[in-house]
């Protein structure tokens, strides 16, 4: 993965994204999300640049972005896959899920295939229980899931 | 004038299975055929009744169409709308006889149910405020801040007997009254959605599908309190909520109904999101105000309580987004009216999330004191597949399991704590015999591992301990002396951990000591998991008189154990088989047992 | 948008916006309102009952009158179109044929309004869906 | 005061509302263990997390056990402390602490100073259940010049949190993570030389276990001693004296200088001086500057930048490079006593004893442990050879007194070898805050005035108060001094000045709790005011009776000048006593 390397351009987003936000303290997890959204994740420079902009310790930055499963401090694929591990699903097998897509994608959780496309990811109840065991690709919700659809429904991604 | 309507569903759950199609095609089709003058479609929030979803409902004959796909669009237009017949394959189907009911009011799923809190979610069009408000809303608002003191409006609230619904059950009343007496500059309404409990999604369904309800709610506790500012505390992953909840405070805002002298009165109220950012700890309420606060969501000792030290150390009232959905409605029918329904202790309704091994998966709204019976079997339509009850867990991570011997006894706060759970935000998750209780308490603690934030020492390295404990039993490696251990650190943890979090979450562990001890002695001294969860502990044999030799065993078995001739029956070696479970699932003539 | 400055500007709001949501508040609790089913299938629509459905609404609201009218299926009664299916809260259905708009105005006045029955009344043999 | 009584194990107690039961306990003579409660009254800090959970305690009638130094005492309370519950709780937790604890205690650097390992002694754990399949939080090893991180040790007490933010506003450390893997750490969990850490050392001063430790570099001192070819000298920094006796067994506030002379010639330096010696040093020179300085500015001249700011503290200096790279020339140039007498000994010493400068060897004892990172910067290097060879701490030296295997409290009082180890009241009292600007006070009130100055203590400028400012008339001109001890004080008086808010002359900063006395390196006093206060009691009562209590008049420092460097802030000077400073803004 190559270093992410901070521009004036980038710098400029985040002074504008800290400003929209008075340059407040207390507004950094809404600060967080804001830049996250922009950049896809928070790479070192990043959180640097906005404990400049908020005057205040950098290891504060990293200890509230290293709290919150939310943030990330490493890009995603192209195509996010997130499995839902409720109760609901996992009662009805969502751990058989992520073992399939594990072998389908040839990554652990947390991991991003080598081209870029995938990355994988488990997270709390996204609601849908009723659909359960359900995954997210993007945006997508795909349920009533069983190990052997895992295949197809990755296809209709690459 | 409409003569009908077509609610469709546009709660997460349905909008993932193409709900947004459905009302285009639906559109499309009242048009071809001319009926855009006769009937109308309306999105809604959630129905409640996930588990057939994408719902469509006809009215006024209250016609409920399950598991709708775009294609049946025109269908429902032509038979039902143009020619006025139901078109009986998209009914409901009674899971008992197989009979499709005809209308949601003969549905057992919603016959027991008392709707409060879900009293608009899928009768109204969230993103309209007009249809909140001919539903009464913002009455009770206009009613609290040009007839009543704060004073008057508390009392009511009290004498309502509402109680938080966020987990343990706190008077509402009371806490408003605490948070009142306190006198500062500023004070907060801190509304609590960042609801993390895994299967739990009440929350989520009400801001989506009654958004305008927390906004009044919280504006008549501003009233209460003295606070002019509130703040929604929600969960980053639910977009579809948040952007109802802006519709809505921008709806409000431009009708008046936030911002000075609401009403024509001196009160003034306005609101602000902040957004979480995915820590379960967040729900307990001084976590929640630290991550408000832009800080790691860390708990810290009580007292002083928010409601002396809060939000930006102001004077705070946390409520549940459901506590504040019951608000209005305490209001508008008297706290009388309320108080009549439910328990002695526990008034009113409380909304479900029923979920797991049952037939009808959703969102239902019960009064308290219902039994797990009706729920179970009534609403729920009983155990999927014809399965047999084993328990039910209710209270999320930190609640606890329920068993047979639990199924009459009347719910609310109290009775779930005695019986070893609790109400939590209502989470019900239903098992059956093959699920593994030591592996759902096992589950259970995963989680909590992973959200415990780190600060205190018995839920950051007691509650993995326990895990590690668990993961040991549960591969056939436990002795008796670690289900003593076990129950020690449990009570140690629940005794000695600083929040909520951390007090409870030995919960799922103790409730299923408790009730399903014979499981965990049958893990530890036989080495058996009864429902054959367990994987290590499991022993795959081939029945040779069913087995036709196909090889298709031995060549997917990662380590060969599988041996034998072609066309004869295999053999599986114990010495070499990891209990991975792979011949098992290729078999395709039955031929692998599993003990 | 116009603000809502007072009680009595909310209470003419919702009244101003009562008629969309009308038919939702009353599919609520139809067991307490004048339920009318109108059959509406080829035959039905073919006799005209479009526009006695739309005489019934109209007149069921000029008569202040909370009722549901809905539209249901061949109630079997062919012969008879349009048919129409009363059912007044606590009583059993009575069913109208060859009702046209005059009738159905008939039938609110007498038999909705005043207990009085008409003539036409068909015997209720169908199980509907 | 209203009081509120309660009975603790069956003992009444009164105690006026707020007392926390621990407080309480205290008082009634029952001592409840702790481990993450930290209180630092003088500094206006209690750090009660509530969350080791050592100290529960049973309260009949309520659900759970509550933390004894979070709960405030009601009246009619009954607290149980050692129930059954409550010890079976307590016993339970510190398993659990000890469960994911490194059980290398044997050769641990805090060993015998653990508050972890104490518990357990207490408490008589000889087994921890289940420990067989534990998993440890285990994290990278951190090595810095000052102080090294084996955050495998941390027990989450965040006290180093709490002083590294809080008391310094260094914001080096934070805790990150979440739950198992949640520790305190640098951002990125990073190295702390990457990080704006100051290496002041009070993380390490306060830390319970051997998660933050300082760097020892007591065998690199054996080892030169060891050498026939090195001569070996070293200097002992004032507040060291004042501390030093507490590891042998005396209490706090008693001096022990001529017991630590002896031991170090025992030990077989070749000579022991003392950093008194080049705190008089300073005083000539930072004195002269401030003088200077202030005459200018007296005249009018807009280029003076005024307060000057004193620089011999290293984790200040440090922190303004770091957080204040805007106001480099404010500071005095004057470099810390430890490197003035490191410069001079390696030139005018080594010549006078007539050694190579590379075959001598200086050595510091220091409070300090930026005291070893400042004797490794490269500007007090000459041709890679540093003007200050090691830098140990007080306690270093204790240990080092141990293993030459001395009886420390028989030993006969010796006095310091001259020409460097003679000194002034003035020089000594460098070692408690304020004490550096009282010093320059007394010299400066001469050189300006002219005359004799007759009341030499300037109580004005003494205590513990956080920041404290006092005008002394120098016969008719009034100079406006300011005094802050820790880096947070500092930062509001620097701020202060940014926004123009103040018109201070001279402003001193120690960036320890009380000055060197409560340094990183000193005995860990962890946070207990009562024994700051003895020591810097210790040291004012020192100077008192010393002889000579003003710089100037140290006979040495004088025979130096008139052989050596001509005057204060001459060429010679300013080659071996001064410094200049480097911007490096971190966050």
């Amino acid at each position: 993965m190559t270093k992410f390397e901070i521009n004036d351009c980038h710098k400029k987003t985040i002074k504008e994204i800290c400003e929209s936000f008075g340059n407040k303290r207390s507004e950094l997890i809404n600060i967080l999300h804001k830049t996250q959204g922009h950049f896809g994740y928070l790479p070192e420079p990043v959180q640097l640049e906005i404990a400049l902009n908020l005057n205040m310790p950098l290891a504060k930055i990293y200890g509230v972005v290293s709290f919150y499963s939310f943030f990330t401090m490493t890009p995603k694929g192209k195509f996010p896959v997130s499995v839902c591990m409720g109760t609901a699903c996992y009662v009805r097998g969502a751990e058989k899920i992520v073992e399939a897509l594990e072998k389908e994608l040839k990554i652990k959780v947390g991991g991003v295939t080598q081209d870029g496309k995938f990355s994988l990811d488990c997270l709390r109840c996204i609601g849908a229980c009723g659909l359960a065991p359900v995954i997210m690709i993007g945006e997508e919700v795909h349920g009533r899931l069983e190990p052997q659809m895992i295949k197809d429904i990755i296809k209709k991604y690459e | 004038m409409y003569k009908m309507q077509l609610l469709v569903c546009s709660g997460t759950g349905c909008r993932a299975s193409a709900s947004a199609t459905i009302v285009e095609k639906l559109n499309e089709s009242l048009k071809a055929h001319q009926l855009t003058e006769e009937a109308q479609v309306v999105t809604t929030g959630c129905f409640g009744f996930c588990e057939k979803g994408p719902i469509v409902k006809v009215i006024p004959d209250n016609t409920f169409y399950t598991q709708v796909k775009p294609e049946d669009a025109e269908e429902i237009v032509t038979e039902h709308i143009l020619k006025g017949r139901k078109v009986s394959r998209l009914l409901y189907e009674d899971p008992e006889n197989k009979e499709h009911i005809i209308d949601s009011k003969h549905m057992g799923f919603y016959q027991k149910q008392m709707r409060i809190a879900l009293r608009n979610c899928g009768v109204i069009d969230p993103e309209n405020i007009d249809e909140y408000i001919v539903r009464d809303g913002y009455s009770a608002l206009a009613q609290v801040v040009t007839d009543l003191t704060p004073e008057q409006a508390i009392d009511m609230v009290k004498q309502s007997g509402l109680r938080g619904r966020g987990g343990a059950g706190f008077p509402t009343g009371l806490k408003w009254e605490i948070t009142s007496k306190f006198s500062s500059d500023q004070k907060y309404v801190v509304c609590n959605a960042d609801e993390g409990d895994p299967g739990a999604f009440m929350d989520r369904s009400i801001l989506e599908g009654d958004p305008n309800s927390i906004i009044e709610a919280m504006a008549i506790c501003g009233y209460c309190i003295g606070a002019t500012k509130g703040l929604v505390y929600i969960r980053a992953e639910y977009p579809l909520a948040i952007k109802r909840l802006e519709i809505a405070i921008g709806q409000a805002r431009e009708y008046g109904l936030l911002g000075n002298n609401i009403f024509g009165s001196k009160f003034s109220f306005d609101m602000e999101l902040r957004y979480g950012a995915g820590a379960f700890v967040c729900g307990e309420e001084t976590a929640l105000i630290a991550s408000m606060e832009g800080k790691r969501g860390e708990p810290r000792v009580k007292p002083p309580f928010p409601a002396e030290s809060g939000y930006m150390h102001k004077p705070t009232n946390v409520n549940n987004v459901e506590t504040f959905a019951n608000v209005p409605v305490i209001f508008l029918k008297g706290p009388e009216w309320y108080s009549a329904i439910g328990t002695e202790k526990s008034k009113g309704t409380k909304v479900f999330a029923l979920a797991g091994k049952i037939n009808n998966v959703g969102l239902i709204e019960v009064p308290m004191g219902i039994t797990l019976r009706e729920i179970i079997y009534e609403i729920g339509g009983g155990i999927k597949n014809g399965k047999n009850f084993k328990a039910v867990q209710t209270g999320g991570p930190s609640g606890g399991c329920l068993t047979e011997a639990h199924l009459d006894t009347p719910i609310d706060f109290d009775s779930l704590v005695a019986a070893g759970s609790m109400m939590g935000s209502g989470g019900m998750i239903v098992m059956d015999e093959d699920d593994c209780m030591v592996s759902i308490a096992k589950f259970y603690l995963e989680f909590i591992v992973e959200e415990s934030c780190g600060k205190c020492t018995p839920c950051r390295i007691g509650n993995k301990r326990m895990l590690e404990i668990l993961e040991k039993i549960t591969q056939g490696k436990g002795s008796m002396e670690d289900l003593d251990h076990l129950r020690n650190l449990a009570y140690v943890i629940k005794d000695t951990s600083l929040c909520g979090l951390g007090q409870s979450s030995p919960n799922p562990v103790l409730s299923t000591l408790e009730n399903f001890y014979d499981e965990y002695v049958a893990h530890v001294k036989d080495k058996r998991c009864f429902a054959k969860q367990c994987k290590a502990m499991a022993k795959y044999t081939i029945n040779p008189d069913v087995c036709t030799g196909c090889t298709i065993c031995a060549r997917n078995c990662p380590v060969d154990a599988i041996t034998g001739e072609k066309r004869e029956p295999h053999f599986i070696h114990q010495e070499i088989c990891t209990h991975c479970g792979v011949c098992y699932q290729k078999c395709k003539f039955n031929a692998i047992n599993v003990e | 948008m116009t603000k809502i400055k007072s009680l009595d500007d909310l209470r003419q709001k919702k009244q101003q916006l009562e008629q969309g949501m009308d038919i939702r508040e009353k599919s609520d609790h139809p067991e307490n309102l004048v339920q009318i089913k109108v059959a509406m299938a080829t035959c039905g629509i073919a006799s005209g009952a479009r526009t006695v459905m739309n005489t019934l609404v109209e007149k069921m609201k000029k008569e202040k009158i909370a009722a549901v009218v809905t539209q249901t299926g061949c109630m079997g009664y062919c012969y008879a179109e349009p048919t129409v299916e009363v059912t007044k809260p606590g009583m059993d259905p009575v069913v109208f044929s060859y009702v046209d708009v005059k009738k159905a105005e008939e039938i609110v006045d007498k038999y909705i309004l005043n207990n009085e029955l008409l003539d036409g009344i068909l015997p209720k043999n169908y199980q509907t869906i | 005061m209203e009081t509120i009584k309660l009975t603790i194990d069956n003992r009444q107690v009164e105690v006026p509302k707020g007392t926390t039961i621990l407080q309480a306990a205290h008082q009634a003579g029952i001592n409840i263990p702790s481990l993450c409660y930290m209180n630092l009254p003088y500094l206006a800090q209690e750090h009660k997390p509530g969350s080791c959970r050592v100290c529960v305690v049973e309260i009949p009638g309520r659900k759970n056990l509550v933390p004894a130094c979070a709960t405030e005492c009601t009246d009619e309370m009954k607290v149980l402390s050692h129930s059954l519950r409550a010890i079976n709780a307590r016993r339970t937790v510190v398993e659990l602490l000890l469960s994911d604890h490194p059980k290398d205690c044997l050769i641990c650097p805090s060993s015998g100073n653990c508050e972890l390992q104490k518990l357990s002694i207490t408490m008589g754990i000889r087994e921890i259940n289940s420990v067989e399949n534990a998993a440890m939080s285990t994290y990278r090893k951190d090595a810095s010049p000052a102080l090294n991180r084996n955050m495998d040790k941390c027990v989450m007490c965040r006290s180093c949190e709490t002083v590294c933010n809080e008391i310094q506003t260094v914001g080096a450390l934070s805790a990150v993570n979440r739950g198992f893997m949640s520790v305190v750490a640098p951002a990125f969990e990073q190295e702390l030389t990457d990080s704006p850490c100051t290496f002041c050392g009070q993380c390490v001063a306060v830390c319970p276990t051997g998660a933050l430790t300082a760097v020892d570099n007591t065998f690199h001192v054996i080892r030169a001693l060891a050498d026939p070819n090195k001569y070996v000298v070293v200097q002992t920094a004032p507040a060291v004296r004042a501390a030093l006796g507490e590891e042998f067994g005396y209490p706090p506030g008693n001096s022990v200088t001529g017991k630590m002379v002896a031991a170090l010639r025992s030990i077989g330096f070749d000579q022991v001086y003392d950093t008194d010696f080049a705190a008089d040093l300073t005083i000539m020179e930072e004195g002269t500057e401030l003088l200077d300085r202030l005459s200018r500015f007296l005249d009018g001249d807009k280029n003076v930048r005024l307060p000057i700011l004193t620089s011999c503290c290293p984790a200040w200096v440090n922190f303004f490079e770091t957080n204040y790279p805007d106001m480099l020339d404010v500071p005095s140039t004057a470099r810390s006593p430890q490197q003035m007498f490191g410069a001079i000994a390696k030139t005018y010493m080594a010549e006078k004893l007539g050694i190579k400068r590379e075959d001598m060897v200086v050595v510091s004892v220091m409070p300090c442990l930026a005291k070893k990172y400042e004797c490794q910067r490269d500007e007090f290097k000459v041709d890679g050879n540093p003007d200050v060879d090691y830098a140990i701490t007080t306690r270093e030296l204790a240990h080092l007194i141990k293993i030459g295997n001395i009886d420390f409290n028989t030993l006969k009082e010796e006095d310091f070898d001259r020409p460097m180890g003679e000194s002034t009241g003035a020089g000594l009292i460098f070692g408690v805050t304020g004490g550096v600007i009282e010093a320059a006070t007394r010299t400066a009130y001469e050189l300006f005035t002219g005359k004799k100055l007759e009341k030499v203590d300037f109580h004005e400028l003494r205590g513990m108060e956080g920041i404290r400012t006092a005008s002394v008339n120098f016969d008719g001109t009034y100079i406006h001094i300011g005094i802050a001890h820790t880096l947070g004080n500092a930062r509001k008086l620097l701020d202060g000045i940014r926004k123009g808010m103040y018109n201070f002359h001279a402003i001193e900063i120690m960036a320890c709790p009380g000055g060197c006395i409560g340094g990183g390196g000193q005995p860990l006093h962890r946070g207990n005011s009562i024994v700051l206060k003895a020591r810097m009691d210790a040291i004012y009562k020192e100077d008192f009776n010393k002889p000579i209590r003003k710089s100037h008049e140290n006979p040495e420092i004088i025979k130096l000048y008139e052989e050596f460097l001509g005057k204060p802030l001459s060429e010679k000077s300013h080659k071996l006593l001064h410094t200049h400073y480097f911007s490096h803004p971190k966050k």
